[in-house]
This record gives structure tokens, sequence and C-alpha cells, in this order.
């Protein structure tokens, strides 16, 4: 047995554009991360664009990837045997950015998790209700609050306590968040954060996707920092988002707009981004023409993986 | 409020014509198709609703018939096409390997684009000796399923797109699963819709190849009788009748499809 | 200080077949020269009515249904904006007075048009100039602003997301309005990105000492940018103030709510948001609408509508807490 | 910065690329169709035209007949194996050989198709341009005027066109110029099938074409009216339009930008429809006995004339193919996304 819950290995996948495809451009690029067995919340932060979200599907066995591997529990996402397949359904789980989304708008939102109960835990529809009632009373909610209703009788924050709800039913052992609070109030985004963490310390793990620093500071052990596919930068989040080392994590900290840092913030010289497939395509640094600290060399050579203190860093800086 | 009303109008227009075309048929004095029962060339009037032929048939009774008949081939052409285009749609929807998906495509684009008539016309010819409204409505379904086939494609691959997908995946739904119980219900919406597109289609193409002579005018449709009486150079010689009746029949049914098309389009939210 | 806008007592909402949403109710509102006012509030609060309706363009289903709104321009006009018709708006008010940077900015620049054309037409529609007059002007213009000219030449989806914005930013300045109006100018962009738009905009809002009206539901860009600010709910103004006094201590406990769920770095903190849902406001709650989600909540915010009572000076609130 | 990707091209190139596989492919599936539907016939295409023949009046002896058998045989290829017989089918339509026609024996069927392709060439692009220029500003103006009432009842008689058959409203207006306004009686197809561009003889096709046009564009401006109509009320409704409003322009250039973005996917959608409209043109030419490609069609029915038939449908689908090519082609001088790539 591996010692990792999740190991992903120089993970890429391309995409085509332009004619029939032919250009293909990484949007996910050699990607490497591991997680601990021990339940923990790892960040995979990043902004629009930069592959977190085919990253999360990759992890979660939606997209397969063309080069690399991805393990659970030591085992090869994407050459799962029947049952071994049904397991890793079982035990990774997903919550999307669009509540709304999430549920067929068609059809009732219970049907999925009677669905789940039934598909993942075999349950004959009385076991299921009970143990539904269960799991939605740990989030807030009542079944007779939602059965028979349709997604558009909810509102947003309920929506996704309800897909919540429906990632722990099959009782999980790692959920992977996309965005799970960027559609949700300002206000009521705490609930569902704090609903993660105590969930943490009933042994699940967690792999949280947010273009948002600040809650991801808030909730998360570990981070990886994605830009144009790549991962720059990752460790321990303390580490990485108080410290940061890679020049692009600088910039991200920097503009995060907060109150205290008002002079800084508008003062401070900085240079907004490139354009984005050029970037993805680079063969060098994906971060030169923006970066401060720019080298000969970053132009001609993609910096590998460089340990600095507790983290790891794609800059020369470090090498 | 406006919808129910026009709705209920729609309704009530295409129930007179099935009624027409359907029951009245069992109340026929006698076999309309054929010639010489009545007196040639009599226009409307009391004794002939619709007045007569120039080879004595009664164009009240005849057309009765006809519209059944042309009726009856377009919901049997609209349900072969209808089929043929949810299968081939929904496989070009759901192949995984890019290039194949990219042939499909290309290749139902590309049959939407190849004019439908001629070859029509040279497969009716062909096979003119054999023709029954069965046989035409085969053959007209090879020329019907490319246009709703883009649109069942389409539908499928944005379906796809969709999280919901994701959520039933991971609830343990197969894709077969997901395919009835969740996308099944959009498709229905959509295909009831182009099932009456497809009806119009159907009804308007087999009175076209009639009109070139190449359908069963043996038997009476809508095309038929226009043929017989473009035949007998009835407008020239002033049987307005003759040909007016089909077309009345033919416009307003069409027309009331159509709308009852665009009605239910609106109430599903399909399109 | 100068006085650039004063809105009295508005109210309005969407009126769609018998059903009325109430999404602005009874604010009122001082604006002064050269200054950022922000708007705060979530989804759904009314801050986007509620900048439509300051701008003039009222078209159904917006309604407006009472309150009025006074601009007062740099060369001392005064235009009633409450009362004129859009073509009179059109013809006298905006883009020389006030102009306005719509939401999803970065998506607003017609597709098929050159970007140097977008300035063109402005300067074609406001001041009568010619079309070559009109780039050579838009050239400068832009260059004067430290963009780069090679952009004009551009079609917009050729451009960055940050470029377009800053784009969308000039043209907005372009005819040096006493006020502008940006209904969440960035929200659309990633953090580096929406830095560069809102510097940009700081430093033209410094050089023309305008007044700029920002709306957004990031409590992190008002804390950072604005000068003072006013937090909606519902529909309703529920305080106004110096953005730093009502950062250090907000007194609406809807502020206090809003401040106190914002996770920041360096602090793990255990935070907690709001309870319950925001108001259906086809059939808002009576007396205070934050009531039913307050944890201060007392009988009479039940009851009655609490005065936007005045509290030190310059600061504004509306909740029960502070009545004498 | 991104000025010197553009001039590289490659987005023209790459659209124009795949423009052009489009075309060799629908060209490809028509012709390997029409082949299929050739050979998938019930009778042995020799014996019917040797009965015709016979028919016609024609002497032969038994061994005459099976000479010409023999000949026919070979003309279709029939005794090879079907590979074969496909290959030289393709290389007979790309050098335009489909043997002699049997209705005006032994004229070439090429050398027919040829005398009436320009007339319908002429119908095709005078109704399809009049019609979609008149159907787009129509729409373009109810969409913009959405409210009045001309724009309701503009939609409404567009509404009951739109579904009405080719054929019908054919027949109804041949119906209405040969009994109501009697102004079509004798201008029937005889003569005037040499083409020229002397102004007589332009005169004259102008006057056969204008009302059996009127059918067809009836029925495609109805038809791009309300796709026209419904795409400018959403495009209305876009952001960068209501960002036109907001900035004060003048109506006369909102309605530039509703019209310039809605006519891009209208293009698309008259280079997808050519084959549709040309179905409608070749009933309206039978109908009117226009002479055109319908015409010709209905003397090879009437004549048996089988060569001609599979003649005219393999021409059908090259020049339908050809022609929406060519608007592919010129799509990207309207749209700049496309030469510039992204959008």
């Amino acid at each position: 047995m591996s010692e990792f819950l999740l190991e992903l290995k120089n993970v890429s996948k391309f995409f085509g554009y332009g004619f029939i495809g032919w250009i293909k451009f990484p949007a996910v690029d050699s990607a490497s991360l591991s997680m601990e067995k021990e339940p923990k919340i790892l960040t995979i932060a990043g902004e629009s664009g930069c592959g977190k979200t085919t990253l999360a599907r990759i992890v979660l066995g939606l997209l397969k990837p063309e080069e690399g591997t991805v393990l659970y529990k030591g085992k090869r996402v994407y050459s799962l045997k029947r049952g071994e397949r049904k397991l890793f359904r079982k035990e990774v789980q997903a919550i999307f950015q669009d509540p709304y989304g999430t549920f067929n708008p068609l059809r009732n939102v219970d049907t999925y998790l009677f669905g789940t109960a039934k598909h993942m835990l075999n349950m004959k529809d009385e076991e299921a209700s009970s143990q539904i009632k269960e799991t939605l009373s740990f989030v807030g909610l009542t079944i007779d609050e939602i059965v028979g209703k349709k997604p558009s009788e909810f509102s947003g924050g309920q929506l996704q306590r309800i897909a919540i709800a429906r990632a722990l039913l099959s009782q999980p052992r790692l959920i992977v968040a996309d965005e799970p609070v960027s559609m949700i109030d300002a206000s009521s985004r705490m609930n569902v954060l704090n609903i993660f963490k105590e969930l943490k310390q009933r042994e699940i793990s967690f792999v949280y996707i947010t273009h948002d620093l600040a809650t991801a500071y808030y909730i998360s052990d570990e981070i990886a920092i994605m830009y144009r596919g790549m991962i720059i930068e990752k460790g321990p989040a303390d580490e990485v988002l108080l410290n940061q080392y890679h020049p692009y994590t600088k910039a991200l900290v920097s503009s995060l707009p907060e109150h205290g840092k008002r002079e800084k913030w508008i003062k401070e010289e900085m240079s907004p981004l490139g354009m984005e497939i050029k970037e993805f395509l680079a063969s060098g640094c994906k971060y030169i023409s923006t970066c401060p600290n720019k080298m000969e060399k970053c132009l001609k050579e993609r910096p590998p993986m460089f340990e600095a203190g507790k983290v790891k860093v794609a800059c020369w800086l470090y090498g | 409020m406006k919808i129910t009303k026009s709705l209920a109008i729609t309704i009530g227009v295409l129930a007179a014509h099935l009624i027409f075309a359907y029951v009245l048929p069992y109340f026929a004095p006698y076999d309309p198709r054929r010639w010489a029962t009545v007196p040639r060339d009599m226009p409307p009037s009391t004794a002939f609703l619709f007045g007569t032929t120039t080879v004595g048939q009664d164009l009240f009774w005849l057309s009765s018939y006809a519209l059944r008949n042309s009726i009856t081939l377009g919901i049997l052409t609209a349900s072969v096409s209808i089929l043929i285009a949810f299968l081939l749609g929904a496989t070009a929807g759901f192949v995984k390997n890019p290039a194949l998906h990219n042939i499909l495509t290309l290749c139902i684009d590309s049959f939407s684009l190849i004019p439908g008539l001629p070859a029509l016309i040279v497969l009716t010819y062909s096979w003119r000796k054999y023709l029954s409204p069965i046989l035409i409505a085969l053959i007209l379904s090879i020329f019907g399923w490319a246009w709703p086939s883009r649109s069942v494609r389409s539908l499928i691959l944005s379906l796809r797109e969709r999280p919901f997908t994701h959520t039933a995946l991971l609830s343990g739904y197969s894709m077969i699963e997901i395919f009835f119980k969740e996308y099944l219900p959009y498709i229905i919406k959509w295909l009831a819709v182009s099932f009456l597109g497809l009806l119009t289609w159907a009804i308007g193409m087999e009175t076209t190849i009639a009109v070139f002579g190449l359908s069963t005018l043996e038997e009476a449709t809508i095309g038929s009788i226009l043929y017989w009486a473009l035949q007998y150079q009835a407008i020239l010689r002033g049987i307005w009748w003759w040909p007016i009746i089909p077309i009345l029949l033919l416009t307003t049914l069409i027309v009331t499809i159509y709308q009852l098309s665009n009605m239910i389009g609106e109430l599903l939210g399909a399109r | 200080m100068d006085l650039v806008l004063r809105g009295l007592n508005i109210k309005g909402g969407y009126e769609m077949s018998k059903v009325y949403v109430d999404a602005v109710n009874n604010v009122s509102l001082e604006l002064y020269k050269n200054e950022i006012f922000g708007v705060a509030g979530e989804s759904g609060c009314g801050k986007s009515t509620l900048v439509k309706i300051l701008y003039g363009y009222i078209e159904p289903p917006l309604k407006l249904k009472s309150g009025s709104i006074e601009l007062y321009s740099n060369d001392e006009k005064s235009f009633m904006i409450s009362s004129l018709s859009l073509d009179d708006l059109r013809k006298t008010v905006w883009w020389k007075h006030i102009s306005y940077i719509p939401q999803n900015s970065m998506n607003v620049l017609n597709p098929t048009t050159r970007v140097k054309d977008h300035f063109a037409e402005m300067y074609k529609t406001y001041t009568g100039m010619k079309k070559k007059e009109a780039y050579a002007m838009a050239r400068k213009y832009v260059e004067d602003f430290g963009l780069p000219s090679d952009a004009l030449q551009a079609f917009p989806h050729q451009l960055s997301g940050g470029m377009r914005q800053r784009i969308v930013i000039a043209v907005a300045l372009l005819l040096q309005p006493a006020m502008v109006l940006a209904d969440e100018p960035t929200s659309a962009l990633d953090v580096i990105n929406q830095r560069a738009a809102l510097m940009f905009l700081k430093k033209a809002q410094e050089r023309l000492k305008n007044t700029i009206v920002l709306v957004s539901h990031d409590m992190g860009i008002h804390s950072v940018l604005t000068d003072r600010m006013g937090v909606m709910y519902a529909g309703n103004i529920v305080e106004v103030g110096g953005t730093q006094a009502i950062f250090e201590k907000p007194l609406h406990p809807y502020t206090e709510a809003l401040i106190e769920s914002l996770p920041r770095l360096g602090d793990k903190s255990q935070r907690t948001g709001l309870k319950g849902q925001p108001p259906d406001l086809r059939q808002p709650p009576s007396g205070c609408r934050f009531h039913p989600r307050c944890p201060y909540s007392k009988p009479i915010c039940q009851k009655e509508e609490p005065e936007h009572g005045k509290r030190e000076k310059d600061r504004r609130v509306s909740c029960w807490i502070y009545a004498s | 910065m991104k000025k010197m990707e553009s001039r590289k091209f490659k987005p023209l190139i790459a659209h124009m690329l795949s423009r052009l596989l489009f075309f060799l492919l629908t060209v490809w599936i028509g012709l390997t169709v029409t082949f299929i539907i050739s050979r998938a016939n019930p009778v042995d295409p020799s014996v019917t035209l040797i009965s015709r023949l016979l028919s016609m009046g024609a002497h032969l002896r038994p061994e005459e007949i099976l000479a010409m058998k023999q000949q026919i045989m070979e003309l279709y290829g029939l005794e090879k194996p079907p590979y074969l017989q496909y290959l030289s089918f393709l290389k007979g339509v790309l050098s335009g050989n489909f043997g002699p026609s049997f209705t005006s024996f032994p004229t070439p069927v090429i050398d027919l198709i040829y005398n009436s392709l320009p007339w319908t060439i002429l119908m095709l692009g005078f109704s399809t341009i009049l019609s979609w220029v008149i159907g787009n500003i129509i729409g373009v103006l109810a969409a913009i005027f959405s409210k009045k009432r001309i724009s309701r009842a503009l939609e409404w008689i567009a509404m009951s066109l739109y579904p009405v058959p080719y054929v019908i409203l054919a027949l109804l207006l041949f119906l209405l110029f040969s009994l109501v306004i009697p102004i079509y009686k004798g201008v029937g197809g005889a003569g005037m099938t040499k083409f020229s561009l002397s102004f007589s003889f332009i005169a004259e096709a102008f006057k056969r074409l204008s009302i059996p046009a009127i059918s067809i564009i009836m029925l495609s401006a109805a038809s791009w009216f309300l796709s026209m109509k419904a795409l400018a009320l959403s495009v209305k409704g876009e952001d960068f339009v209501n960002y036109a409003v907001i900035r004060g322009l003048r109506r006369k250039t909102i309605i530039k930008y509703v019209t310039r973005h809605s006519l891009l996917p209208q293009i698309t959608a008259l280079a997808l429809s050519l084959g549709y409209i040309f179905n409608g043109a070749l009933i309206t030419e039978h109908i009117f006995s226009y002479p055109g490609l319908g015409r010709l069609l209905y003397q090879a029915i009437t004549g048996a004339d089988y060569n001609l038939m599979l003649g005219i449908l393999s021409y059908s689908i090259v020049g339908v193919a050809t022609a929406a090519l060519i608007l592919d082609l010129i799509y990207p001088l309207i749209d700049p996304r496309i030469r510039y790539g992204g959008g």
C-alpha cells in the first residue's frame, strides 16, 4: 500500500484549438502533487484559466490526462478494475462551483441523494432515507425541506449545502471542492467553509480549488499555486502565503485587496498579466513576460521545482 | 393567457383537418379515387361542395382521402427521420474520440447541405414501379434526418458539459442511466418540436415529387391531385377549384402545424 | 466640500406583469467632489439598480417610483436627472457630465469594431469631430493615459481582459465628466488584473479630481480604494460613512457581519457567517428588513423601519440599537 | 504585442483549410450517395434504356440489341467490380462525361446541362440575394422597433408564409398570374435557350425570371426575416449594444451595431441553406416552365432519360457545395474574429 492518499506525477492535459484542434496547448502542464493519508485540506489556487478546474476533473477521474499518472491509494485511477473503480467513485467525491448547475433543473434534488445512497451504499429506500436525514441535518437541512423540489426552489447557499450532503452520503475519503463558495454571498461563505473544517475532523481530506487566497489561508493545510497550467509553488499554506517565494505568488498576495493594506495596494508598482495562449505555449518560464526578476535563463529553460525552505518553487531564483 | 387562446384556435383548426382526413373517409359513399363517378368539371356547389375533376371525381371525398394519405405519409417519414436523426446525432454527441467525432460531425453537416430534391427524384424514378406510400416515406427519410441530427448532436454536447452530468456520475449513475434520466427529458422536448417540423417538410416534399410525377399517382395524395390537375391543364382551362382545394387544405394544415410547433417549443422551453 | 450629486428618497424597482420587486427603497445620498464613494452589499441588494437610477437609465421593467436626483457639473450647472427624458439625458448630460462603466465591462466593447473606433464614436457623437481628427485625438488621449497606442488598432478580442478593462475606463473618462459610475467594474477580472485596472482608475481620478461611485460586492476592494462608502441591504442603505471608520468600527449589525466574515491572510481565528437568506424583495419583511437575520433583533425591529440617523460626523446608520 | 501574431494570419488559413475540407467532403459524400442511388436501381438500366429506345420507334435486330446492351453496360461500367464502377463514376463526374442524353440522342448530357445551368444560376442568384437582403433589412428594423404594431404584423405574415412549401406557393402564384392577373400567359419556356449578354436578352430574361422568382423571394425573405428578427433581438440585449446605448450613441450607430453583428450568423445560415433554396428553384422552374435545370429535370423524367437525371444530380451537388464554399471564404472579410483568431 502506498503512503499517499493521492499522488499526481507529471500530469499533463492538452486541449486543441484552431482548425479541428491542430494546435495543442497544455491546460495542465506536468503537474505533480501528493496528499498524505492523514486528513488534510490541500488548496489548488490560481487565476481563471490556470488549469485548476481541469486538474480537479483529472483527480476526479472525469478527464483522462494524456501524460503522467494519477494514483489514488497507490493505484492508477485511469486503469482501475471494475470493483476498484466503484470504490474510487464512492471514496472520491466532488462539490462544484455553480450550485444551480450542480443539479439537473428538470429533476428533483432528492433523486440525487437517493441515487447516491442506492448506488454507493447499496441501500434500500428506508435505510437510505434515515441516512439521508442524518447527513442533511449535518449541513443544517431537513429532508422535508428538500423532497420533491426542483433546484430552482432553493437559494444558492441551500443548494450548495445539499451538494455537500450528497457528496458526504457516499462516505467519501476525499472531496474535491471546485470553487465551492465563489458564487455564494460573502456573508454566508464562512458557513460552508466551516463545514469543510469540521469534516476534516471526521477523516475526510479535501482538495479545495479556488482563486481566493484569503479563504485558502483560512482553511487549508497545504497549498499549490498554479500559473498557466503549471504548479509553480507548493508547500504548507502558512509558508507559501505569508512568505511567498515565487514572484507570481508575491504578485498574487500583494494584489489581494485587504483592510490595512491601503497605502501599499494603491501605490506600489505592478504590471498586469500578458496574453494567455502565448504564455501557455512558452518554452521557458511561463511568467517571464511580467516577472520583475527575469533573467536570461528564464527565457530559454523551464525551471524545475527547487526546494526553498519548506516549500518547492519553480523559479530560477532558487536554483 | 394569450398563448392559451391561440393554442385553442390552433388545436381546433388542426382537429378539423384530422377529422376531415381520418373520420370522413369512412362515410364516403363510393371509392372517390374511381374516375367518372360524378359529372366532370363541376364548380363548387351545394351538390359538390368542392367541385369535381375533369376525370369525374368528387373533390370533397377525394381530398379527404388525399389528406389522410398525405398526413399518414408525413407522420411515417417524420418518425423514421427522427429515429435516424436521434441515433446518429446521439452517437456523434457521445463519441469520445475527437477524430471520429469530427468526421461524424462533418458527415452530418455535409448531408444537410446536399440538395435533396434531385436525389429524391432520381431515387423515386428508379423505384417508380414499386412506389407505395411506405416506400416513399422511407425514401424521404433518407433526406430528412440531417438537420435534426445536427441539433441532437449539439444538444447532447452541451448537456455533457453541464455540471449535473458530473454530479450524476459521482452519484453512481452509469452513462446509460444518465442518458435516459438526465438527457432524455431535454432531447424529447426538442424532438417533439422537430417532429412537427419534419412532418410539414415531409408533406411538402411528397407534394413536390408528386408534381414532378414521381409519387404514388394512383393513390390519392394532395400531391397526386395536384399532379393530375396540372396534367389536365386545369389552371389554363379555368378549372381553378381542382388545384385550389388541395392547396388550401395543405397550406392551412402546414401553417397550423408550424404554429403548434412554435407554441409547444415555447411551452416546453425547447430551442 | 462641493456637492456633485444629491439623491433624495429614491424608490424604484422592477415591475413585471403584476409582480413588483422593490429594488431600491427610500435611499438618500450626497456625493462630493474628488472622492471615491463605494457602494457595498451582496447580490440582489439593489446596488446596481441604484446606479442605473443615478444615471437616469430607466427603461421598463425598471421604474422610478419617487425621489429626485440632481447632478452639479464642473461648470456649475445643475441637472435634474430624475426628471429628464432619456433623449435629453443623452443630449445634455451623459458622458459630458456623468459617465458609466457597466458590469462585466471587460466584455462590453463591440467585438467587430476596432478599439480606436470606440473612442472616435464618442468624439463624433459629443463634439461633432470628423473621423480623422477623432482618431488623432484618441491616439493622443490614450498615450497620455499611458496605454500602448497600438491597442487602438486592435479588435477587442485581441487584447487581454485587463487591457480591455482599462480601455473601458479610459472611454468613461474621455470627456472629463464630473462623475463616473462604475458598476462592479472588475468582478470578472483576476486579482492582479483587478488591481491594475483599479489603480488605473484611481490614478485618473487623482488627476481629474472628479467623483467616482464604485459598486462592488467585495469588501476588500472598498477597504483599499474608496474614501467613503455606503452599505446596502435589501434595497436600503443601512450605513454610510468614511471607509476607514466603517472598517474600524462597523455600526450596523449587517456591516459588522460582513466585515467579521471576511477572512484575512495571517489570521486563522474562527469566523462565522450570517444565518438565513436575503429576503424576497417581492414581499420584503416588515420593519427593519434585516431583522430576521439580525443577532440583536428587538421587538420594535419587526414593526417599524428605523430612521437613517446621524451618528458622529459624516456617519449615518439605520438601526434601532442606536435610537435615542 | 498581439499584433505580431495577427500578421501570421494563421486563423485565416485554418478557417480556409477547414472550409475547403468541408467542401471536398460534402462533394464526396454527395457523389457517393449519387452513386449508391444509381446502383440501387431495382431495374437493370440497360433494359430500361433499350426498351426506351424501342418505344421511340427504333427497329433493332436482336444482335443489335445485344450489342447496344453491351455498349450501355460499358458506358455504365456495369460489368466491372463495384469499386471500379465507383471510381469510373467519380472520374465521369470530374471530366463531365455522363454519356449521351436519351431524349436528345446523341447530344451529351453535359451540353444540355450547360445550356440550362446559366438560367438556374441567374434565377438562384437573383432571388437568393434579393430575398436575403430584403429579409435581413426588414428583420433588423422589426427587431429595433419591436414594440410597433407593424413589426408584429410583419412577423405574423412571415410566420404564415415560412412553413409553406415552395411547390404550393409556386402553384398559387402560377394560378394567380395565369387566371386572376393573366400576365404570365404565353410566356412559356419555348425558345430562348441561348444565353447572351445583349440588352434585349437580359430584358427578356428578366421578364421570364421575375414572376417565378417571386415565389422563392417571398418564402426565403420570410425565413430570413424571422431568423434575422430573432437574432437582432438577442443581439439588442447583448452587453456591447447596451454599452453603446449607455454611452449615448446615436440610434443610427446602434442599428449599425446590431445589423452588423446579426448579419454574421445569417451568412453562415445562408451557406447552409443553399441546398434547400436550390430545391425551391428546381420546383419553381418546373412549374413556370422556366428554362433552367428544373425544367430539364422534368424533361428527363418524362423522357426516361436516366443519364440526364444523374448528371443534373451530380452537378447540383457540386454547384451548391461550391456556392457554399465561396460564401464561407468571403465570411472572414466581414468577421474580424476569424481573420485574427479568437472570439
